[in-house]
Parts: structure tokens; sequence; C-alpha cells
């Protein structure tokens, strides 16, 4: 039936050039050539993907690999079936004149986290770190971060949780000197977890024409990425042009799109088994409190992107 | 029209005390642009800055004050920086387009009026349903007060997907939210509404032996209109507050609840400014449509409008 | 098919219960009054039960009752340290502040008739201002902790109790006014002695709309920025993590502790205002 | 004398209150015949509105008979063969005054051309002619007064229920009323049921004047009036005028207790 | 005869409202002295409440003087000269019946004492002993009034001034209330001006009645009253009462065109 080519995509965030691949396979009709029908949905702060998946509201959904395993824990069976991004972006930025230098020099400070599903990560950096995360006075302060830089400007707190490819630079759009600042990569503290992949329900990929689909899916997004990475103004001029909220400035998505990238650099979209062992390993490592308490089973597929890549 | 001084008074004395506040509320993220800069600000460094309250820092650099009126992305925006974006944003740029404040008012508006005619509709018939059913009367109305005690925002997620489930998408799930704000009042003042002829106009029917649906369409919904009209007034700002929350979890796309969140997140202050007023003047436009609809109603059924 | 059919015979069930208890003899009791509600909101949950188990509803999407009060009992230090960050500090704090600074400008706005002309409409125009778009910014000024929710639930409670108080105030008769001018009584004389009096019905009136207010704005608030503690953190965390018996438990306790404030102020307001005829 | 068209027989009513039972008729035997102008009077909670709610059957009696047009009160109602005209003029605020008096006309699914015609009719009697388009306040009390029993009036039936129509007008005002009252009875032989406060207003008005006492409400007196159908306003300084107030003013204070 | 307690000579007063000036009250002249009961009576409209708010210095005269005590109606006021009873009882409800009676009296500053005295005294001179702690809805209308008249004698000031106490009452209340006014009056030798739009109870109270008539409001008649002091209810069939009743009916229906 017509279905069998409909597609709808849920974003983690509301458009912009970290999701460029999707936009540029729209724009540039590569969804089209493998003759499917594409709905992006931008996410925003109040949406929790994998409960849009779960609803039945999109067939595809991209995530945080740690969200999507604790998703998975919950009983929400969803299986990363490719993985543009290879590298992360996440990152704490912190005030230099606090005097933080390293991870240990966090104790007594204030952090910003994003939570809604993005707190794993920085939890199991702090469990491996051994450095309590409920205040006091040799653990650290959490704050909730909104969606803004403004608790690191307004000095709120001493680090917030940044991505390489927005926040770090609306800090430094602020006038921020990056000599005032300290970074802390997840990728250099060997704490990284894979970011933005996507994912479907389990049950759907019992279905050929479901995978069929997707193999399609993910070959024209990858074509999009591939497009993307290249031609960075251009793909920004088509996030401007997907932006409904007529609020994005070109060059920051310009910028952005450069800074993503350098994440996306040399991925097929294929999953990289390795790094999502590191990932698994680094959750499961949290201590008393580990993200999952399991080696997941089935949580990623390879059969779509083998398909895709030929 | 006689109020237009009145108004206009306490309208210059807000912006006076906004205009006056914008220097201690930016002062600290002034200072620490201007030293970057290397204008000379007391204390030197911003971590001792810190420590200086915004009044006494603000006095001790009155040479930057003139900066606290430009930022960029200010803790408190001036007057003239919203006005000026509400400008560009409304009478600079087509209404068609995204950057346009209209277009996006629009967005939400079409929202906030589908769900103003669902709530709106719905209070009513719960309100008939209450003065006509004693059941309904004893068992409803405790709920309805406390489904207004759960916040919406953290239902707002659940109705979208559970809608989504069910192949509901678009306009119809933002509205929803919006008319689960805008029921409220309406049901309050219909019941007030329906309930306010005396027992002699009622027995005045009795007397006629006047049907129930003739005492409904003769008297308790004519008698009901006053009392709808200040409902439906306080139901569609409702409306739109819900309407505007109801963006965010779909996506925030656009409307002005787009604008919120984007101007919020991209460090664009000015941005969520302009769309808060946007907002706020919507809302006394969309009221002073419903007070003109009243008196023409009210005039035309004679009645007399208070005041 | 079968599901609905059994939620529907719940639901007739109790709503026969109680139309036979709404016209019953002792409808107009305490008790009754008291179990007509209660007995509606147990149908609905039962009927909500009988849905989701055997319709077998993800419980990411909507928990079934039974799941959301277990995960109630087994959180009740989460929830209860979330109940006193974001009531009683955030909410609770907020509604004195706004309702005290309504009450002084009320007094101040009826000292002069043209103030109060000019204060009523824009009143009404900042309270619609939308919370999604002043939480953010009370959130920067204020900071992430219950300070901003409290100042955020003092502007929201702000203008309805203002706007009732400046009416009630001036709710008195012209006779009642020309009496205590035959007693060449003073400003403040009439103030305490009239007109403060014949506000309360008024005020009470915006302190019960305020009441619903002060609860969502503190909650909601927290979605832009909070410690790690509070009723809006923990229901946008637990979506995030897709435990949504959490957030219902915590709307739970919102329902709760909103209808009993609620509660408490119609309680309170019955026995200041009792000689009003709505209360006789 | 034909046989009375408005009979109570031992008639009872006790209303179950929160605070107990309140007698508030006990042992009424009244018969109204045809074409009398009756008026009640009597202190205040002496059971006057109780009774002629009973006539209208909008009240039920706890003992006793009562007949209506040889039928039960509530039957009667259902034939609509009474217009009630209460304290309050109660006109419809968003109807004119054309529209009010066609209210019960409506109700009862006259004809349009029957609509039309009487309240042109009604309007003439009650002298509201050319005001068919106002709205109530823009009336004076007394006009809508008038306006209210108009609308009695409309559907013709025989008999006319009137509580204290007149009470909230000035003295004044209700002489003139009262005047066009009598005027209007003579003109189209209704039966009239009347309760007031006034004495002047009672004898003015009534062949018959009913006295009534309270705790619990009975009739203590009962006044056949000797005056002539034809009442000019004078006729109050007339001693026979005089004298039946000061019978009704005695029978009032002995059934008065205090207050 | 002393100098009069009131005295009003070629007073005027027009009131600029949207509509244009309305002209309330016209050239009047009036000397009401000391120990004086002066009705005033007239059609709706005439100006009698304007004229009692001008006394009580709630109105200020745009032509002509006036003064009471020899001051001007604002100093009177200031030194609390006159106790003022309205149309309506006008109690607080949220006040006790002590409470509200106590009300002038707190806010004129009274001792404990002296306010608990006056209370009692106040209380026993409208019969109300025992109700005390009764709110306003728990009582009579009859009662209430009489409560408002007790709360206007607590301060014990010379004058009374009464607008249409006892219009809201019916007839037989009014009559009782009326006796005990007469008994009050008597026994306090206060000055009272007193606006009604009975003719009944203008004639039966007062030494000197007033005639007004709309238009602009003036004087049209002022009736010095042959009656004696003691009045027992009986004197309104006496034909000194029915002569006076009728000369003021008369001055009435010369200044009053319609309703
Ligand atoms: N629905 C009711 N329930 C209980 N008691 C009632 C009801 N209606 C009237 N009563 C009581 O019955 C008694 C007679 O009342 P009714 O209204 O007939 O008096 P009334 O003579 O018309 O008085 P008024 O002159 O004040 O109109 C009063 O004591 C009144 O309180
Ligand atoms: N504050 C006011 N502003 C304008 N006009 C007024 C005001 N008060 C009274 N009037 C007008 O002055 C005239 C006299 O009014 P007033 O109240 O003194 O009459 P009254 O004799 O007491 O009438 P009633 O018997 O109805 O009480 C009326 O035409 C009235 O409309
Ligand atoms: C409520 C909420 N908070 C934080 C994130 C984290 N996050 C993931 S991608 C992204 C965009 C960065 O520019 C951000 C902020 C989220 N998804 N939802
Ligand atoms: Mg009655
Ligand atoms: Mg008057």
């Amino acid at each position: 039936d017509g279905h069998a080519n409909d597609v709808t995509l849920q974003l983690q965030w509301v458009t912009q050039a970290q999701f460029a691949g999707y936009y540029v396979a729209l724009d540039k009709g590569y969804y089209e050539e493998e003759g499917l029908n594409v709905t992006i949905l931008p996410g925003g702060p109040d949406i929790a993907p994998p409960q849009v998946l779960a609803g039945g509201g999109a067939d595809i959904m991209l995530n945080w690999m740690p969200s999507a395993l604790a998703a998975r824990e919950r009983g929400l069976p969803v299986v990363n079936i490719a993985q543009p991004f290879v590298s992360s972006g996440l990152m704490l930025t912190c005030w230099k004149d606090t005097g933080i230098e390293s991870v240990e020099d966090f104790r007594g400070k204030t952090i910003g986290v994003w939570f809604f599903g993005n707190e794993y990560p920085f939890l199991s950096w702090m469990s491996q770190a051994g450095i309590p995360t409920d205040g006091g006075e040799d653990g650290v302060t959490v704050l909730k971060q909104g969606f803004n830089v403004d608790p690191l400007l307004n000095r709120e707190a001493d680090c917030i949780s940044t991505m390489t490819y927005n926040e770090y630079g609306q800090v430094l759009d602020a006038g921020v000197d990056p000599d005032d600042l300290v970074t802390f990569k997840y990728e250099d503290q060997g704490v990284a977890t894979l970011e933005d992949g996507i994912y479907a329900l389990e049950e759907n990929l019992d279905d050929p024409v479901f995978v069929d689909k997707m193999v399609r899916f993910v070959r024209a997004s990858m074509k999009g990425w591939r497009y993307a990475e290249e031609n960075v103004e251009e793909a920004a001029a088509i996030i401007m042009e997907y932006d409904e909220t007529g609020a994005q400035s070109e060059a920051a998505q310009a910028r952005m799109m450069g800074e993503i990238a350098k994440l996306t650099q040399g991925s097929t979209g294929a999953l990289d088994i390795a790094a999502y062992q590191r990932t698994v390993d680094t959750l499961l490592a949290g201590g008393s409190d580990p993200v999952i308490t399991a080696e997941p089973v089935g949580a990623y597929t390879t059969e779509i992107t083998d398909a895709a890549l030929n | 029209m006689r109020s237009a001084l009145p108004i206009a008074t306490v309208v210059v004395v807000i912006f006076a005390i906004w205009t006056a506040a914008v220097v201690p509320m930016n002062i600290h993220l002034t200072a620490d642009l201007a030293g970057r800069q290397d204008i000379a600000v007391t204390p030197e460094t911003p971590r001792e800055r810190q420590e200086v309250g915004a009044i006494s820092l603000a006095l001790q650099n009155t040479s930057i004050w003139g900066m606290t009126y430009t930022l960029d992305r200010p803790n408190l925006p001036s007057p003239h920086q919203v006005a000026a974006e509400l400008y560009k944003s409304v009478f600079t740029v087509a209404p068609t387009s995204r950057r346009s404040l209209i277009y996006h008012a629009w967005v939400t508006l079409s929202a906030t009026l589908l769900g103003f005619l669902i709530g709106a509709a719905a209070g009513i018939l719960l309100a008939v349903g209450i003065v006509y059913n004693r059941t309904m009367d004893k068992a409803v109305m405790p709920w309805a007060i406390t489904s207004q005690t759960i916040p919406i925002l953290a239902l707002a997620p659940m109705v979208i997907v559970m809608l989504g489930s069910i192949g509901v998408q678009g306009l119809l799930p933002k509205a929803i939210i919006s008319a689960y704000l805008s029921f409220f009042p309406v049901v309050v003042g219909m019941v007030k509404g329906l309930r306010s002829p005396d027992h002699m106009q009622l027995d005045l029917l009795h007397t006629y032996n006047a049907s129930g649906p003739q005492a409904f369409w003769k008297l308790r919904l004519p008698g009901s209109m006053p009392y709808l009209f200040a409902s439906l007034k306080i139901g569609i700002s409702a409306s739109l507050v819900g309407a505007i929350v109801g963006e965010l979890p779909t996506g925030a796309r656009a409307g002005f609840g787009a604008r919120m969140l984007v101007g919020d997140q991209y460090g664009q202050p000015i941005l969520t400014w302009a769309a808060l007023f946007g907002a706020a003047i919507t809302a006394a436009l969309l009221v002073a449509a419903i007070s003109l609809i009243e008196r023409k109603t009210l005039g035309r059924m004679g009645m007399r409008m208070a005041a | 098919m079968t599901a609905w059919i059994i939620a529907l015979a719940i639901g007739a069930l109790g709503w026969w219960i109680n139309a036979r208890l709404a016209h019953g003899a002792s409808s107009d009791s305490r008790t009754v009054s008291l179990a007509i509600p209660v007995i509606f909101g147990v149908t609905i949950i039962a009927m909500w039960q009988v849905l989701v188990t055997m319709l077998d509803v993800s419980a990411v999407i909507l928990p079934a009752p039974s799941a959301i009060a277990s995960r109630f009992v087994n959180s009740i230090p989460i929830l209860f340290a979330d109940f006193v960050q974001t009531i009683i500090k955030g909410a609770l704090t907020g509604f004195i502040i706004g309702m005290v600074a309504a009450f002084v400008v009320a007094v101040i706005a009826d000292r002069s008739p043209f103030l109060t002309k000019g204060i009523l409409p824009v009143g009404s125009f900042m309270a619609a201002l939308p919370i999604v778009g002043t939480a953010p910014i009370f959130v920067k000024w204020y900071g992430s902790d219950w300070e901003s929710k409290a100042a955020v639930v003092a502007v929201m409670v702000f203008f309805p109790i203002l706007v009732n108080t400046v009416a009630g105030l001036r709710d008195t008769t012209a006779m009642q006014r020309d009496l205590m001018r035959t007693y060449a009584a003073d400003y403040w004389t009439t103030l305490f002695k009239l007109r403060l009096p014949a506000a309360l019905p008024f005020i009470f009136n915006g302190l019960k709309i305020a009441t619903t207010l002060a609860l969502i704005g503190a909650i909601v608030a927290e979605f832009f920025g909070s410690p790690t503690v509070g009723m809006g953190f923990r229901i946008s965390t637990s979506v995030g993590q897709l435990a949504m018996d959490m957030v219902w438990a915590e709307i739970v306790v919102a329902a709760l502790a909103g209808s009993s404030f609620y509660g408490a102020i119609a309680l309170l307001e019955k026995r200041v205002t009792f000689w009003h005829p709505s209360q006789r | 004398m034909t046989a009375p068209v408005i009979s109570a027989s031992s008639l009872d009513l006790t209303f179950q209150t929160n605070d107990g039972p309140v007698h508030a008729l006990s042992d009424v035997n009244l018969d109204i015949g045809k074409g009398d102008f009756v008026s009640f009077i009597g202190p205040s909670g002496c059971g006057k509105t109780t009774f002629l709610r009973c006539i209208a059957g909008l009240e039920t009696q706890t003992g006793g008979t009562l007949s209506v047009n040889g039928m039960s009160p509530d039957a009667a109602r259902r034939a609509r063969a009474y217009g009630y005209v209460f304290q309050a003029a109660g006109l419809y605020p968003w109807r004119t005054l054309e529209g009010n008096i066609r209210l019960p006309l409506e109700i009862m699914g006259f004809s349009e051309d029957e609509k039309k015609a009487r309240v042109k009719r009604v309007l003439e009697l009650v002298e509201l002619a050319g005001f068919e388009k106002k709205f109530p306040w823009q009336l004076s009390g007394g006009m809508q007064q008038r306006a209210s029993i108009a609308r009695a009036l409309a559907f013709d039936a025989e008999i006319l229920l009137m509580d204290e129509p007149f009470g909230a007008l000035d003295e004044i005002v209700r002489d003139h009323l009262n005047e066009q009252l009598l005027a209007l009875w003579a003109r189209t032989g209704k039966t009239i049921a009347f309760v007031t406060h006034s004495i002047t207003e009672a004898v003015y008005l009534s062949t018959k004047i009913v006295v009534m006492s309270p705790r619990p409400g009975r009739i203590t007196d009962v006044i056949e009036s000797p005056l002539p159908k034809e009442r000019p306003l004078d006729i109050r300084d007339d001693p026979t005028f005089i004298d039946i107030a000061h019978r009704v003013r005695e029978g009032l204070r002995l059934g008065h207790a205090d207050d």
C-alpha cells in the first residue's frame, strides 16, 4: 500500500544544523529518489522521542544512545539501525577563574546538566570519577540547566553542559574570551557515549517491508550527510529554509554545520561496534547507580546499514 | 475612552521603572563586556564584581550606563529594544514571512481560536449538565476544580503522544490543550449564569405550564448571557496561554511559544520579550473582540452594559 | 471490545450509585456531598485501570492506576522532598509575596479613581503574559532555585488578587459610604471598618483563582531550570526517562496539594464571610 | 350565586424545613365567586403568598381540599386558567415590552396574527400603546408593573392572581394604578385575588377583604364591602370607606403580636 | 421662638450630569426650630433626599444659604451634629446588632464603658434588648430598621435626619414603628427632619409638613399641624387629621403631572 513508502522521523531538538543530513536529503530529493515520502518532526524541550515512537507518532527517532538504552531497559524495545554521529560533541564548559583544572576540581562546584534523558553521560562520568552528585562539600551541586547558557554567564554555575556545535559557540557569542574558559570534552575524558543515532521499534524490524524502507531511508540520509559536510554554507541555508520559527541566524547555523561535520566525518552510517561497546561499558560502570543494569541484548542491528551500503 | 489618560499614565510609570531598572539589571553583563573591551571598570575582575551588588556596581561605573541599554543579550532589554524588535518583526517584513510576528501570531491564534471554540462549547455543555443534572452537579464540580490544579505543561506531552498514537496531529492537539485551560472559567461562569434567574422568574414560566426546553431557551439561556461573556473573556486569554504551552511539545515549530523558546535557547532575549508582548497584545485584542461582540449582542438583546 | 464494554459497565454502575445518592433523602448531608465526587473519581480510575490492562496500553504512554499507586507509595520520601521544594518554598512563598503586594497596590490604587482606571486594564494586560515566556526570564534573573519560582508565582497571582481587591473595595453602596461620612470618619477608618470587610468576598474570589495559578506556576517554572529536586524537575526528568508512573505520582501530589490549598481557602472564606448571602 | 371559581376547605399547609416544620396555612376556608375582587391582607409571614401559590398550583396543600374552576389547582395550571402577577414586575430585560407580553403567547403556541392582535389589545388595556419597542429599563416602575399585568392578561385567563403587585411603587403612582386596575376589572369581569399590605388599597379595590393572621397562617376575618363598583379616588374620604378601613385595621391589630 | 436649628434661604442646587444640568432644588426657604418634627412629602424626584443631604453636608448647594446649628452643614457634619437614618437599614452584615450600634461610637472614640452603656440604652429605647448578638440578616425588616435608628441615636446628636426610614416596611409594622418614633421624639425632644411618601405617616408624625413638587424641586406648601403632641393611632380617624391629610393630598396632586 501507499504507506509502504511513508517515513516519519522524530528529531530530538528544534530544527537546526544538528539535523542537517536529513533536511538536505529531503530538500535535495534524495528521499524522493528512493521513493520515500519523509516527514520530519522537530523536537523540543517537552518531547521525549522514545515516547513518541511508543505512541506511534513516528516510525523512527534520533536519540542519544544512553537515553535509548535506558528506554530499552524500561521495556520500550528500541533498536539502533544506524549511527551517523561517530563522535560526541558533548562537553562541560567552565570559567577558568573558578580554579577548575581537572575533574577532581569539580568537587564543591556547581555544574549545569541537561536532564530529560540527557543526564546519563554526566552521571556515568561522575560515578566513574567517584564524585557524588548530591551537593555537599566534596560532591558537585547539580543544576538542571535550561535551554540556554545563562547559568554560566550569570555565574550561577561554575560549569555548564555545552555541545561543541551549539552552546559553546553561544558562550563565545556573548563576548566571552575562549581563554577565560576551560572545557572538558567527553571524548577526551574517555567517557564519550554515542549521540544522534537512528532508532526504530524492534517489532517493526520483523517486517521486511519496513526494513526495506529503512534501508532506503538510511542510504538517502547518509547521502544527505555527505552533501552537508561538503557544502556547509548551502546546508545552513537549507536549515534556514526549514526553520519555521524564523528566529535562527544563518551565520550561527553555518558555524554549527561546520562543527557537526566534525562529528559525522567518516561515518558510513554503520554502527561502530567498538564504540557501541564503549558506550555500554561507560553506562554499566555507573557504580551504585548505573544507567543500565545489564548488558543489552539486541539493542542494535547492522542488517539495515549492511544492506544500505551495498 | 475616558480611561485613556489614566492608562497612559500608568503605562508611562511602568516604562519609567523599567527604563531605570535596565541599568542595575544589566550592569554585571555590561561590566564584563566593557572589561573585555579594555574599558576601565571597578572592580577589575569578574570574580570581584560578582561580590558587588548591582546598584553599587552601577554607581561605581556610571560611564558604562549607556552600554546597558544596547546589549545584544541583556538580562533586561530596554523598552526601545523591545519596541524596535516589535516594529521590525511586525511592520518591516511581509506578514507571510517566518520572520514576521504576524505570521507567528496567526499560527498561535488558529490554535487559540479552535481551542477556544472547543473549550467554550465543552464548558457550556458541562454547565448545562451541572445545572440540569443533580448527579453531575455533585460529582463533577470538585473534579473540574482539581483539573485546574494539574500543571498543563506536564500533561501536554502525554496529550500530544496519545493523540498522535490515534493519528491526530497538527492543529487539534494544540487546540485541545488550549481548550483544557479555557473550559473551566466558562463552566464556572455559565453555571452561575444559568442559575441566575430567580425563583419568581421560574415560577412565572411554571404558571404558563412551560416545558423544560422552553424554560431553557426563553429564560435560562438569555439570562446567562452577561455571565457567559464575562467568562468568555477570561477563557479566551486562558486559551491563548494554552495554545502557547501546546506549542512546546509539538515541536515548537512556529507561533509565539516557539519564538519565546528559540529566543531563549539561542541567546536572543529581545526576541523572547517581543514574542511575550506580542502574545499579551494578542490577548488584549481577543478580549476586546469579545467585548465588542458582547456589547453588540447584549445591546441587541436590550440589556444594559454594566458600565 | 470487551474491555470497552466492561469499562462502560463500570461507568454506568458508578453513575447509577451516584444518581441514587444525589436524589436520595440525605443528599445534602456532608458525607454524601463528599462521597459522590469520590465515587465519581473511583469510577473513572476503575475504568482507566480496566482499559489500560485489557487493551495492553504501553506503560510508557499511560500507566495503570495500580502502577501509579505503587510508585506513589514507594516514592514517598522523594515526593515529599519535591513537595517541600515546589509547593512550600516556591508556591507558598510566591503566593504570600504576590498577595501582600496586590493588597498594598490595591489600597494605593484605591485612593485615586484615576489610578484605579489606569491600573486595571494594564493589570489585565500583564496578566495575559504567558508563563512559558516569563518563567525563563525569572530563572535568568533569580537563579534556578526556588526564588525564581516564587517570583513567577508572585507575578501570576498578583493580578487576579489585585483586580478582585480593587473591585471589592469599590463594592460598597453609596449609602454605606455616606453613612461613614455622616460620622465624619476619615479615610482609614472607612477602609478598615467598611470597605475591607465589604471587599472580602471579592478578595477570596481572587485568592481562589490564585491558588491554582500558584501551583501551576511553581511547577512549570521548574521546566526552565531548577535544582535536582522539585515536582516540575521530577516530572520533566521522568518523562525523559519514560518513568510515566512517577510523572503521574507527581500529578497526584499536585492535585492533592492544589485541592487542599483551594479547600483551605474556601473554608477560610466560609468562616470569614459567613455573613455574605452566598455563604448562608 | 353560581358555583365558586375558587373554593378552599380546611386547607392546611406545612413546610418541612431544616429548623423543623413551619405551619404556613391552617384550616383555611374560603369561596371566591366569579367576578369577585378579593384582597388578602395580613402581617408578614401570615401565608398570603402561600395561599395564592396554592391556588396557582405552585405549592401543594398538605391537608384539606382546594379547587379552581372545579378542577385541582395543578390541572388548572396546566389548563392555563389564570394569570399571575408578582410583586416585582420581573420583565425580561432582554425583551422589549412587546416581547415580554408575547412570552406567554409563544409558550402557549398562539399563531403569529393572534399574538400581534393580543399584544396590541392588552397594551391598550393598560394604556401602554406606543411603548412596544421599549426595553423595560427604559420605563418607570409604574409602567413596568402595568406591563407585567398586561403580560398576565394576554392569554385571557378568567382568573387573575396578584401578589402585592404595587408593593414597590410610591403612593401616588399606586393610586393611579389602583384606579386603572379597577377600570380594567370592571371592563373584563375577571375574578381577581389580590395580596396587599395596604389597608387603603385593600378597601379601595375589593368586593371582599380577607384578613389573615400568622403562626399558623389562618383567616381571622372576611369583610364583604358594601362600596359600589364605581369608585372614584375620593371615595377614600367617604365614611363607609373609613369604617371598613377601621374594621380591617382592628382585625389586623388583633392578629398582630409584635414587631 | 428661639433661633432655628436649621435654616435655609433661597437654597438652589443644580446637578451637572451628562444629560445636562438637573435642577434638583430651587429657591427653597425653610426654618426648622428646636424640637420640631418636620416631614417632607412629594412625588419621586422632587428633591426631598437632596434637601436632606444638603442639611447633612453630603451635598453642597449651588446657591443660597443653609445653616445647621448656626454653622455650615459641613462644619455641622464634622461636629457630628446629627444622626442620619437611610431608607434601607444598611446595617453591616458582618457585625452583630451590638457591633453595628457601636460603629459610630468606635469612630468617635468613646470609652469602652461609655460604648457599653450607650448601646444598652439605645437598644432598650428601640425595644431590641436581648438581640445584641444577632446578625442583621437574622432579624425582620422592622427590627433592622429599629436598629438603624438606634445606631443614629447612639451618639446623642440633637438632630435626627430620616430619609424614608420606613419605606420598605409593610403598613402594619410601619404603624407600630411610627408610634414608637413619636414616643421617642416626645421623650428626647430631638429635632427631626423626616422624608416620606406616605401621607398618613406625614400627618400622623409631624408638627410641620412640607409639601414639595418637582421640575425643579421646590416647596409648594408648608402645613403647621394643629394636632396635639399625644397621638394615639386612632387619631387618624379624627376629622382634623383627615382634613390635614386632604390638604396634603391636594397639594401633592397639584404638583404631580403624571407618573
Ligand atoms: N418554601 C418555603 N419553605 C419553608 N417555609 C416557607 C416557604 N415559603 C414560605 N414559608 C414560610 O411560610 C410562612 C408564610 O409565608 P408567606 O410567604 O406565605 O407569607 P406572606 O403572608 O406572603 O408574607 P409577606 O407579607 O412577607 O410576603 C412564613 O413563615 C414563611 O417563612
Ligand atoms: N447625584 C446626582 N446627580 C445627578 N442628579 C441627581 C443626583 N441625585 C439626585 N439627582 C436628581 O435630582 C432630582 C431630585 O432627586 P432626589 O433624590 O432628591 O429626589 P427625591 O425627592 O428624594 O425622590 P424619591 O422620592 O424618589 O427618593 C432627581 O431628578 C434626581 O434624578
Ligand atoms: C529538554 C532537553 N534538554 C536538553 C536536551 C539535550 N540536547 C540534546 S541535543 C540538544 C541541542 C543542542 O543544541 C540538546 C540541548 C534535550 N534534547 N532536551
Ligand atoms: Mg408574600
Ligand atoms: Mg429620596
